[in-house]
């Protein structure tokens, strides 16, 4: 969905040419930029909230993001791919809802989490599938599968309430890693993500990913399968989100079909909060992971502090604005510069003719 | 004024046992939900008497992982007690259970958590939940003549409190042979939603008798859809819980005769002497102890039953109609 | 090599109308089938219940297509609809006397404020309006919350003349589906008479030619995001008059069904296609396979799901309708490049 | 002469970063006559033209309508003037109706402002009756043919003689005839004809001097983005124009040393593909050249497309020594030793946002890979190395290719595939929006690859260039080969009636 989703009438290609530096430089700012509203946020948080500073933050803090997190890493390399998955969280929910279902229907936790895996898996080959195959637009149909995913998991699982997981695993909602205050998700994220970064900054597989999302045609001209290799990323979106469903169902100790409504905006929002391009490839591991350490701290901070939820989503859509307007800003500022030179020029030379 | 048979208001053992300077979060479903908020100011109101301090802390979504956070902030605020309403009956007991092994003081109303033992709490509850389910039947029984098709408008499929109610009242159904229970549907507590399948609802049996509606935006919804079809009165009673200041009008101009509440107000105040009491050992968890609520009197603590642990129960819920609609501003 | 005989044309060119119909039929199919497993569903009250509910999404529909025609997407109309919808209310809840139709006007007036920003911000900052519209999203759901601050404006502070219109009928038919339909019928017709809005097509259908057509893109797409703000803002006033009372949830969720609607009712979510018409008709088709699902006596639990699959199905089979059609004006003029 | 000009540009120059493509043009327009403009690939025309039409600002210069300087500051602007322009790729809206495309922002009007379909689709059907094409106004422009396209743009122009809402005074065309057949260049001719009777000027590019000679009374030549001179046409000879436009003499544009060729490297039998291409057989041998020739749409990317596996063939069998290669995939080519230059530089051949290195190795990550990771050291010797042989001029190896010019580019899309050492190297338009310097270089190196054995398959739709490098000539005529030359009897006038399909008796 690269340019389609924007009104970015294409810059006349001299615009244009200019417009393209190189996008190493671009990400490095912005990723520049998020650790100093990490700092400020830290400093912020430690000046106003005595509580900020507890090493229990770092439990809490995971314990809250891990499962938006893990689910942001396959969607930046979807969208880095120029789509989009919109269906992340109903999967997550889905995958929770088979899981408890099969649970309360006696299996075993291991066969039950197994069988969500797999759910995942088929959930995202669905989208690739339809995506890939039938040339879709995936905003299109992520928003379908949003509402058929929830929907299977209102069928499996409503109106009942699953718990009575095992504490041994249920205690990763409760208790952090044995002798740290790292939540179990915190360290799940931290392995995938390392993992997600290499692959995309460090492997033929990140180049293909990267090359795509800026030019599609121009991939598939070099030999890289760019059909099979977004269709991959859906899969791995579906699998992962479908884990994080197993962690938000431990966490929590039980499981209703609604679990996790809405949270893929939150999702989307995090992503593009870390310098990814919704018009696909450009975008960086670090720049997600900063995203959400930040957004995590904040919205930490904003509860200590009693902020009423609602500043806290202005305050969320609003930084989500300027993540992407100051990039974009300087360029509009550019334009319009150069559009007040070009009149000026042609007074001048007007006094000459 | 719905009071406990047990206390005599005059004479209540007054709040001195009660610890000064007591920190007490209320944590409602979501912060926007107008029940809660009445419920909260009643809970702020009984804690600022003791002379403690209110906090209420919560998300926009009344979803479990929203109310996680702000139990979070309420252990490493150190505080004394947390009211919650739970969103989920068990995603919040393993940050309760940290809470409590912080030594914090667990109560729960209006939407009661089943976490067993870990954490120990007392359960405030608005009334009997039998009572309610079964009182629901009887009202509407008794303005239909006990025959005719009736249908449930439920809020979210996995709420507890409404699942509860709604098995007592299938129950309660069985002692009235000509009401037959066509469907319960759900309205998820949003406006739109409740209008789209009452109306769905309505479509496919238009010979309905009655509605039982257990929620204050389902039973709002659906009066104001009969106050605008008034030809549907005819044969259509509808009944419920509901907020007196929303009904008002339904009920005098006659679209609603009779609905159910207790005051939220006095359900959150006597929470928040439930709390306090606790925190301050004044009040304890053993069936049969009794503790002051301010200006309620005093309440004793009912044996754990099935599903509950420890509770006590506000009192009978009030009936409302045209003759006692107008005196509450709740 | 160049000529084609008018007769093919004639069939590709009715495609665009058949899409409507298709529509059409599918909500006659749903009630059909409903109808035969509850003949009570066939009855006029049920009919008015099927327009009145598909009003609000229908109208947003109308303005989301002026949007998603020039490529672009708004996702805030929800919380302008909840926003606008309170605003108004708290309004008529301070001001007894307030002449309802300057309700109407302050509501159209904050939806088309809110739609301008969006409008501002994508055109000049080149921001892909997804993320715009995303963002305005929390942000106006937010301040909304602060406003409404857990309060509830109560049926009886809003004036009867508003609640009127929720409920009151024309010939039988609900005076909300008549507004809705005056706007769509309005909309429609502008949509295809003036130029302004064909270019709103142009840009969506190619940007690129839109420019060097010298068609001012910019001014054009924000005149479609004011006017789909306003269009919320209306609904938020028509969210009142039907519900005849609002508190902080009103509208949440709708960006999703209206995009849904829009998609359903044959609206290329690239751009360049589709038609308000369509897009109300999904609306009502959406509605319908939800009431009908009451009606039918699924369980509830089934209707997201089926709704879910039925976008699906919608967007895969008019995909499969464009490729045929391209693929028949190919072949039948031999080797030809896509525009 | 002595009436006042329409339009001057003079002193304009334009440059795209590095690129200079324009540096000192001008152009005078006056009213009533057809002007030609001739150059090379890249000599600068189309910038020129679009600076006329507002879409590119000058850098330096001024532009005088009517003796007033004036400044488009966008393609509005400069339609208001009364310029209007035939791009030369088309530019319709797939989803507007044929007669909208016409009249898009122009559209006849009823009372109360709104269009009046009825008006416009009765005068988009006159349009085509004087264009003698039979389309239905009514039609959607997606899946129109490239020539179908062209049509509609040129009664786009027609349409202005009598268009109400503004003043045809300046029509430009670019080169819009490479796609038409000689009947629809005649109509073409008859609307210039038109216009200028009723006092407009046009502009007209061409790169068939022929066509230039028949329909226009001056020609201004540019070169290398400067202006070379103004004639009036019958001042001036072709190989006057010719030399003037090239600038030197043509052998040094095309250095080509015979070689003599080896085994079949590719090897193409019976090849089809949907109702696009039909029946294609020929072989390329190690050590030769063989040009695909033909009008723009007359299949020859197809060709290349089919075989490197982009497209899924659907009859027929492609060879590489001997083996066969598996349907619909690049892979497979490439280990094969395929290699293609794809047409479309910007979209096909690089990722324009990505630095340089970055595409010069994408074609080549999988050698470069140990344990799964790229060696980056690996990387930048193997980029560095082929920018420094194919003479890329450049800042640094990290900035994006977007920054060079045209001609650098096609180096960065060259150095790509020679680097896998191909032995077969299809390459098409290998000079398409190329400056003759690096022209001749691009020849140069190609030249130098057939010496050491590379069998190259070239598309061109410039015919000194296939005259120029080609060992033979095959020509395509609506995906069909409708001819075959031997380098010593192709001739351009026998190739361009076998190419417009006059001549199939030309062929075996
Ligand atoms: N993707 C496609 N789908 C359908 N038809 C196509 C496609 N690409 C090209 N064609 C048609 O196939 C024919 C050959 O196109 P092709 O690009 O090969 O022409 P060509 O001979 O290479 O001319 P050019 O000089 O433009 O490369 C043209 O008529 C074109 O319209
Ligand atoms: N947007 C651009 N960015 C960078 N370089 C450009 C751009 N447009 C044109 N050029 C370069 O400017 C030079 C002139 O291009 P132009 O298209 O004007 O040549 P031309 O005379 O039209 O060639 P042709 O006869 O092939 O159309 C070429 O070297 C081209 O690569
Ligand atoms: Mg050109
Ligand atoms: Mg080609």
């Amino acid at each position: 969905m690269t340019s389609d989703m924007t009104t970015r009438t294409p810059l006349p290609p001299d615009a244009a040419t200019a417009e393209k530096r190189s996008p190493l430089r671009a990400l490095v700012r912005w990723e520049s930029a998020l650790v100093l509203v990490l700092i400020a946020t830290l400093i912020f948080g430690s000046a106003t909230s005595d509580h900020f500073l507890q090493v229990t933050n770092v439990f809490y803090i995971g314990l809250n993001m891990g499962e938006i997190a893990i689910m942001a890493l396959p969607l930046m390399l979807i969208i880095i791919t120029a789509e989009i998955d919109l269906s992340v969280a109903s999967m997550m929910g889905l995958s929770g809802a088979v899981l408890g279902a099969l649970f309360s229907a006696g299996w075993s936790v291991w066969a039950a989490m197994g069988v969500a895996l797999l759910v995942g898996l088929a959930g995202g080959a669905l989208n690739g599938l339809l995506v890939t195959r039938l040339k879709l637009p995936s905003i299109a149909v992520t928003i379908g599968t949003l509402a058929l995913f929830r929907g299977i998991a209102e069928i499996v699982l409503a109106p009942r309430t699953v718990t009575g997981f095992p504490l041994s695993l249920t205690n990763i909602g409760a208790v952090p890693i044995q002798g740290t205050e790292i939540a179990w998700s915190t360290l799940i994220f931290l392995v995938l993500a390392v993992i997600a970064g290499v692959v995309l900054h460090a492997t033929p597989l990140g180049r293909a990913i990267v090359a795509t999302g800026w030019q599609p045609e121009a991939a598939q001209f070099s030999g890289i399968r760019v059909n099979r290799l977004k269709f991959w990323l859906f899969v791995l979106s579906g699998v992962l989100c479908a884990f994080a469903g197993i962690l938000f169902t431990l966490k929590n100790a039980s499981v209703s079909y609604d679990a996790g409504t809405g949270l893929e905006l939150n999702v989307v929002a995090i992503v593009l909060f870390g310098g990814v391009s919704i018009f696909g490839g450009k975008g960086s591991v670090i720049g997600v992971v900063l995203s959400v350490v930040v957004v995590g701290c904040l919205q930490q901070v904003l509860t200590q502090l009693n902020v009423a939820p609602e500043i806290q989503n202005i305050v969320i859509g609003g930084l989500l604005l300027i993540s992407v307007i100051i990039p974009n800003g300087r360029e509009a500022l550019r334009r319009i510069r150069a559009r007040a030179r070009r009149s000026s020029n042609s007074t001048q030379r007007k006094a000459l003719g | 004024p719905s009071n406990n048979s047990a206390g005599d208001s005059t004479t209540a053992p007054t709040a001195h046992s009660i610890k000064k300077g007591l920190l007490v979060y209320f944590i409602p479903k979501d912060t926007q939900n107008p029940y809660e908020v009445i419920a909260d100011q009643g809970g702020q109101k009984a804690v600022q008497e003791t002379g403690g301090k209110a906090v209420v802390s919560s998300g926009t979504q009344d979803t479990a992982a929203a109310q996680i956070p702000s139990i979070q902030a309420a252990i490493q605020a150190h505080a004394d007690a947390i009211v919650i309403a739970g969103n989920d009956p068990s995603a919040l007991c393993p940050s309760l259970n940290q809470a409590a092994q912080a030594g914090i003081k667990i109560v729960s109303f209006d939407s009661d958590i089943s976490c067993g033992s870990a954490p120990n709490h007392l359960f405030i509850n608005q009334a009997n939940t039998e009572q309610i389910g079964t009182s629901e039947v009887d009202l509407l029984a008794k303005e239909i003549g006990s025959k005719g098709k009736i249908a449930i408008l439920s809020a979210a499929a996995s709420a507890t409190n409404q699942n509860a109610w709604i098995g007592y009242m299938k129950q309660e159904l069985k002692k009235y042979p000509n009401m037959q229970l066509v469907s319960t549907v759900y309205g998820n507590d949003d406006p739109a939603t409740s209008l789209t399948v009452l109306q769905g609802l309505l479509s496919a049996n238009p010979d309905l008798a009655g509605i039982i509606s257990p929620t204050t935006v389902g039973i709002s919804t659906a009066a104001q859809y009969l106050d605008t079809h008034k030809d549907l009165l005819s044969h259509l009673t509808l009944t419920g819980l509901g907020l007196p200041s929303q009904m008002k009008s339904y009920v005098q101009d006659g679209t609603v005769k009779q609905f159910e509440l207790w005051d939220p107000g006095k359900l959150g105040y006597l929470a928040g002497y439930a709390a306090a009491g606790l925190a301050s050992g004044s009040a304890s968890l053993q069936t049969g102890s009794k503790f002051a609520a301010g200006t309620l009197g005093s309440f004793t603590v009912l044996a754990p039953a099935s599903g509950t642990g420890p509770s006590v129960v506000l009192g009978p819920p009030t009936v409302f109609d045209a003759s006692n609609v107008g005196n509450y501003n709740f | 090599m160049t000529t084609v005989t008018a007769p093919r044309f004639a069939r590709t060119g009715s495609l665009l109308r058949v899409r409507e119909l298709g529509i059409g039929v599918a909500i006659l199919v749903v009630f059909g089938i409903t109808t035969f497993t509850n003949p009570a569903f066939a009855s006029a009250n049920s009919v008015q219940q099927l327009l009145t509910g598909a009003a609000l999404i229908a109208l947003l529909g109308v303005g989301e297509t002026m949007v998603v025609v020039t490529r672009n997407v708004d996702l805030s109309v929800g919380s302008v609809v909840g926003f606008s919808a309170y605003l108004v209310g708290d309004l008529f809840a301070h001001h007894p006397g307030l002449p309802v139709p300057l309700g109407f006007l302050i509501g159209i007036a904050i939806g088309a404020a809110i739609g301008a920003i969006n409008g501002i911000v994508t055109t000049v900052s080149r921001v892909p309006s997804l993320v715009v519209t995303l963002a305005m999203l929390y942000i106006v759901r937010g301040i909304d919350g602060m406003v409404v601050n857990g309060h509830t404006i109560d049926p009886d502070k809003i004036p009867t003349a508003l609640t009127a219109v929720g409920y009151r009928t024309l010939v039988g038919i609900p005076w909300l589906a008549v507004i809705v339909a005056l706007v769509v019928v309005v909309a429609g017709y502008a949509m295809r008479s003036f130029r302004a809005s064909r270019d709103l097509y142009a840009i969506g259908s190619n940007p690129e030619a839109a420019t060097l057509a010298g068609i001012p893109a910019g001014r054009r797409v924000f005149t479609a995001f004011t006017l789909s703000g306003a269009l919320a803002g209306l609904a938020g006033v028509l969210f009142l008059a039907l519900h005849a009372q609002i508190d902080v949830t009103g509208g949440t969720g709708y960006e999703l069904t209206v995009i849904s609607a829009v998609v359903v009712g044959g609206v290329a979510i690239f751009g360049g296609s589709g038609t308000v018409l369509g897009a109300a008709l999904g609306a009502l088709l959406l509605n319908t396979i939800n009431q009908a699902l009451v009606a039918a006596r699924i369980s509830a639990f089934w209707d997201e799901a089926i709704a879910g699959a039925l976008l699906l199905a919608t967007i895969a089979f008019d995909r499969w309708l464009s490729l045929r059609m391209a693929r028949s004006l190919r072949s039948a003029e031999g080797a030809h490049r896509d525009v | 002469m002595t009436t006042q000009p329409l339009l001057v540009l003079e002193r304009a120059t334009k440059s795209f970063g590095p690129v200079k493509a324009l540096l000192d043009a001008e152009i005078t327009l006056f009213p009533g006559e057809a002007h030609a403009l001739v150059g090379e690939n890249g000599a600068g025309k189309s910038t020129l033209v679009k600076i006329l039409a507002g879409v590119h600002q000058p850098d330096s210069g001024a532009l005088l309508i009517d003796g007033e300087p004036t400044v488009f500051t966008g393609p509005g602007a400069a339609r208001d003037a009364g310029v209007s322009i035939i791009y030369q790729e088309p530019t319709l809206f797939p989803d507007l109706t044929v007669a909208e495309n016409i009249y898009i922002g122009r559209q006849p009007l009823r009372a109360g402002r709104r269009i009046d379909r009825a008006a416009m689709n009765k005068a988009a059907a006159e349009l085509f009756a004087r264009l003698g094409v039979r389309l239905d106004p009514e039609r959607q422009a997606r899946g129109l043919s490239v020539a179908d396209q062209q049509i509609v743009e040129i009664a786009k122009a027609l349409s202005l003689d009598k268009a109400q809402s503004l003043n045809a005074r300046v029509l430009v065309i670019d080169e819009p005839t490479a796609a038409l057949t000689t009947v629809e260049v005649q109509r073409l001719f008859e609307v210039m004809r038109t216009l200028r009777t009723q006092g407009a000027a046009v502009l007209f590019i061409s790169h068939r001097l022929e066509e230039v000679f028949a329909s226009c009374q001056r020609v201004t030549i540019m070169r290398d983005g400067q202006f070379v001179r103004s004639a009036s046409i019958d001042e001036v000879s072709v190989d006057e124009i010719i030399r003037s436009m090239v600038g030197r003499e043509l052998s040094a544009l095309f250095p080509k040393t015979e070689t003599e060729p080896g085994e079949v490297v590719l090897a193409v039998d019976g090849l089809g593909r949907d109702k696009v291409l039909r029946d294609i057989s020929f072989t390329v041998r190690r050590g030769e050249i063989v040009a695909l020739a033909g009008l723009v749409g007359a299949g020859r990317s197809e060709v290349a497309r089919a075989i490197f596996g982009i497209d899924k063939r659907t009859s027929g069998s492609v060879r590489i020594n001997g083996t066969e290669l598996a349907n619909g995939k690049p892979l497979d080519a490439m280990a094969a030793g395929v290699a293609l230059v794809p047409e479309d530089r910007r979209q096909q051949g690089l990722v324009m946002e990505l630095g340089i290195d970055r595409n010069l190795a994408l074609a080549s990550l999988a050698r470069l890979r140990r344990f799964g990771l790229i060696r980056r050291r690996d990387e930048r010797a193997l980029t560095r190395d082929w920018a420094q042989r194919l003479q890329v001029k450049f800042g640094r190896l990290g900035n994006a290719v977007a920054t060079l010019s045209g001609g650098n580019q096609q180096k960065v899309v060259l150095g790509k595939w020679l680097a896998r050492d191909p032995s077969l190297l299809i390459i098409d338009e290998p000079t398409r929006g190329i400056d003759v310097g690096t022209k001749s270089e691009v020849h140069r190196i190609l030249d130098e690859l057939v010496g050491k054995g590379m069998a190259v398959l070239m598309i061109s739709s410039e015919l000194p260039e296939v005259l120029g490098m080609a060992d033979r000539v095959l020509v395509m005529h609506e995906g069909r080969i409708s001819a075959e030359f031997d380098r010593a009897d192709a001739t351009e006038d026998a190739i361009m009636r076998a190419a417009t399909g006059q001549a199939s008796e030309a062929a075996a």
